[in-house]
């Protein structure tokens, strides 16, 4: 059977680290840098990748739509 | 094609003139005297002619932001109201001249403060000509004097309102609002299809998205907008001063006065000069630009000036101005509604400026 | 630049799903972090591309902290005066009737300062859209009380919670405009969650459909939160209006068009 | 020539259309006019008036403290206007009411009793036309059938069939005036 891959970018320059991404994502995949961006924030980066299953929720809530998201069938 | 002759009042001849004039949209609420204005195109129906949409607001304040978002479209759009709505819509006449729209504002002045009366007065001056709402702008005002102008003046508005990108007023008052005279209508013109490049219509791919604002939260970038506005008002100043002389050339006094006040003083030269008193009249057309050269021009000639307005003395301060200490200037007005009469106004040049 | 990109071998073109719609411009959304703003706009400009909408869309954006809208979206926007967008949405739709015309306020532009242009224009079925964002409170102007801010609820005008006696109660405009004749659509949805972002983007999406037949005005609302007016995180913000919120303002249509 | 004129009375008396006719008839002369109501809830029930001026030349001031001709319709207005008629000029008054009758001896007074006249005719409408035909025999201004001409063009065509009647009232009108006083 078929596996799901996703992965995902994040524009982290224009992340503002309100993680609401993190919590909307199911499996786990998004967590926040230990380091800021160039605006002092916290961003947001796909910590755990394998995770990913490119379902794009991340996406859909992301107020300043910083992500792309990619999905492909292995 | 020849004009048409009708007998009409001077709030009908607004309504009728703008539908011949090919304007867009009206938007008003009723308020006397003015409301004929609405009736008249309801009654006429122009939007089964000549498309232009006609509606009545919920309020003066929403009329005159129908007038924006119709402006903004590249529409001639345009309001009427008389003075306690005009106040209403101050607002929106700002946020015009910030976003440089163009649009025709009528206002048949009534008495004020307050709800005040509704019988004629021209003590509106102040907030017409010296912006009215917040902010360093200027409407061109235009002062009809007649039915006929009335009628004329609408045209000419959008033609101005659309030259300088401006909000235009025409400041009438009760009386001409609610007299009727003859005027010759001018055959009906076709709305204009093609849009300024400027007007939101939506975005083709051809070109970058308009946007239509008044704000700027940059500073720097605000001081530039309002130093280009202070350049437009300029121009203005040097280009669009009109005004009507009557019997100046050998006046050796001068009554200055607009509108309806004009009208009365026409008949005092008259009845001066019977008298044996050189008077003459110079009656501004425009209020904004005001005619500040001629008057000085013509301070230089006469003894004395009388500035004759329906109110406690407004526009004698801009006659002030143009006079410059030269000669004596005072004001004549009545108050609260009521028209000044010829006689009034002879009384008061023999007592103020011949004998003063 | 800070790498913060997934598996490279999945990142290629054709294995691509989401990115940001052309719609939204490239400007930095001024608002919080965390703000549903942000959402609301995204998904009405994907709506706008989805449909291919960009020629003929013209917005009307308040004041308030949506004020800069026309910074953000790739169309044709006036900004109006405060509470004033419903009547300049309505000569523009009545000048321009091919168009689609929205106006998008915020609960103190729409709710307070523009009470009668939004009734009106709802009364008068004005065959427009109004997205209506209701957080609660002034969020430009630092955090005063909303017609909408709940019973309770401490804002920097009712900084011991809002006391309904001598405060007024919280306004529930959308349930108002339901009742009104000119509407024809009337839904209250939220942008906080996906599968609240996916309700929300079907009630535009009808609404543009709607407005296509002329059918009067859509009116839809989105509550949402405000973190830096709450002084709560963004996640923390998000979980006090489901439980805060929405049990006031529950969400769900309130007028939907008899099929 | 210009002739400066004040018609007073009560509202729904046909004050205004009286000087809207007066002043479309003289449109129909190639003259100059200006119609100049009192407006405003004063018209409701209250008393109206409106000045009317017609000429030769452009009219300057729309509104004049002293008239050439006053018509004055109720006792109100009497008293209220009859000191602004210039000295040789000409009232003209329905006696209907009256309880005070004008009194000056410089200008010329007029009777016509057209409420009555009105009544007698079974057409209580036709009231100010009756006023304007006394009027068109004291200052022959504009002419009766200047006057039909007017009222054909200002009416809608399904009041046409009206015109017969007015014509009537304005010949009665010329009938019946009487003059009470001339001046000197």
């Amino acid at each position: 059977m078929a596996k799901i891959r996703g992965s995902i970018v994040v524009d982290a320059e224009r992340c503002k680290g309100c993680e609401v991404c993190m919590v909307s994502c199911p499996t786990g995949t998004i967590a926040m840098a230990k380091e800021v961006n160039g605006k002092g924030y916290y961003y947001a980066y796909p910590a755990n990748q394998e995770l990913c299953i490119g379902c794009a929720n991340c996406a859909m809530v992301c107020p300043d739509g910083v992500i792309t998201v990619y999905k492909t069938k292995i | 094609m020849e004009k048409e002759l009708r007998l009409m009042k001077g709030n009908e001849a607004v309504a009728e003139a703008a539908i011949r004039a090919g304007a867009d949209g009206y938007f008003g609420y009723p308020i006397t005297p003015q409301s004929e204005i609405l009736e008249y195109l309801m009654e006429a129906n122009p939007s089964q002619t000549t498309g232009m949409v006609v509606l009545q607001a919920e309020s003066e304040v929403a009329a005159i932001n129908m007038v924006y978002g119709g402006a903004a479209c590249g529409k001639k759009v345009m309001t009427s109201s008389s003075s306690p709505g005009i106040s209403l819509k101050q607002e929106g006449i700002s946020y015009i001249a910030g976003a440089e729209l163009p649009c025709l504002i009528v206002n048949v002045v009534r008495g004020g403060p307050g709800l005040g009366t509704i019988q004629p007065a021209q003590s509106d001056y102040f907030q017409s000509v010296k912006g009215g709402g917040h902010g360093d702008y200027h409407m061109i005002v235009l002062a009809p004097a007649s039915v006929q102008e009335m009628a004329d003046f609408v045209d000419l508005s959008f033609e101005l309102a659309f030259k300088y990108r401006n909000p235009v007023m025409m400041l009438s008052d009760g009386a001409i609002g609610q007299m009727m005279e003859k005027v010759y209508l001018s055959p009906q013109k076709e709305r204009v299809k093609v849009f300024p490049e400027w007007a939101t219509t939506g975005k083709p791919p051809t070109r970058a998205r308009n946007i239509i604002t008044s704000l700027d939260l940059d500073s720097d970038g605000m001081e530039q907008h309002n130093r280009d506005l202070q350049a437009k008002y300029q121009v203005i100043r040097e280009k669009e001063v009109r005004l009507e002389e009557f019997q100046t050339s050998d006046a050796e006094y001068l009554l200055v006065a607009y509108g309806t006040s004009a009208r009365v003083c026409q008949k005092a030269v008259q009845l001066l000069r019977a008298q044996g008193i050189k008077a003459g009249l110079l009656r501004p057309i425009t209020l904004f630009p005001f005619p500040t050269k001629r008057i000085s021009e013509l301070a230089s000639k006469v003894k004395g000036i009388l500035s004759v307005e329906m109110s406690a003395g407004q526009m004698v301060e801009d006659v002030l101005l143009a006079v410059n200490g030269k000669v004596p200037v005072k004001h004549f007005g009545r108050l609260g509604g009521i028209v000044t009469t010829p006689e009034e106004v002879v009384d008061n040049l023999k007592s103020e400026i011949i004998k003063g | 630049m800070i790498e913060a990109t997934g598996i490279k071998e999945i990142i290629k073109p054709e294995n691509l799903v989401y990115r940001k719609t052309d719609i939204m411009t490239d400007n930095i959304l001024s608002y919080c972090p965390g703000c549903g703003h942000g959402t609301a706009h995204r998904i009405l400009a994907e709506i706008i591309d989805e449909l291919g909408l960009q020629s003929e869309t013209i917005g009307v954006s308040p004041v308030g902290c949506s004020v800069l809208l026309y910074n953000y979206l790739d169309v044709d926007i006036q900004e109006a005066a405060h509470g004033r967008a419903p009547a300049v949405a309505t000569a523009i739709k009545r000048l321009l009737p091919d168009k689609f015309v929205f106006t998008y306020q915020g609960d103190g532009d729409l709710a307070a300062i523009g009470t009668a242009e939004t009734i009106h224009a709802c009364n008068r079925g004005e065959n427009i859209l109004i997205i209506f964002i209701n957080n609660g409170i002034y969020g430009m102007t630092g955090g005063q009380m909303a017609p909408t801010t709940l019973e309770g609820m401490k804002s920097s005008t009712s900084p011991y919670g809002r006391d309904i006696k001598s405060m007024g109660n919280p306004l529930k405009m959308t349930d108002i405009v339901a009742t009104l004749a000119g509407t024809y659509y009337v839904t209250r949805q939220s942008v906080h969650t996906p599968a609240n972002v996916k309700k929300t983007k079907k009630a535009i999406r009808k609404a543009v459909q709607y407005q296509k037949l002329d059918k009067g005005t859509c009116f839809i609302e989105i509550v949402s939160n405000c973190p830096s007016g709450w002084k709560m995180t963004p996640t923390q913000s998000n979980k006090w209006m489901e439980e805060t919120m929405f049990p006031f303002y529950p969400l769900g249509d309130l007028k939907v068009p008899e099929e | 020539m210009t002739e400066e004129i004040i018609i007073a009375g009560f509202g729904g008396q046909g004050v205004l259309s009286m000087g809207k006719i007066m002043a479309y008839s003289a449109v129909m002369q190639d003259m100059e006019v200006s119609w100049m109501p009192s407006y405003g809830p004063e018209m409701r029930g209250g008393t109206a008036n409106v000045t009317v001026i017609l000429s030769t030349d452009r009219i300057s001031s729309p509104i004049v403290k002293h008239f050439d001709t006053a018509i004055i319709l109720n006792q109100q207005s009497l008293d209220k206007f009859e000191s602004s008629v210039k000295p040789g000029g000409v009232l003209i008054y329905d006696g209907n009411g009256i309880t005070r009758h004008p009194e000056r001896k410089d200008i010329s007074i007029y009777r016509v009793d057209a409420t009555e006249e009105a009544a007698r005719m079974n057409s209580p409408k036709t009231f100010n036309m009756i006023v304007l035909g006394g009027f068109i025999k004291v200052k022959p201004i504009i002419k009766i059938e200047n006057v039909l001409k007017g009222l054909k063009k200002s009416l809608p065509e399904r009041y046409h069939n009206l015109i017969p009647m007015n014509e009537k009232a304005l010949i009665r009108g010329e009938e019946i005036i009487k003059e009470v006083h001339k001046a000197k």
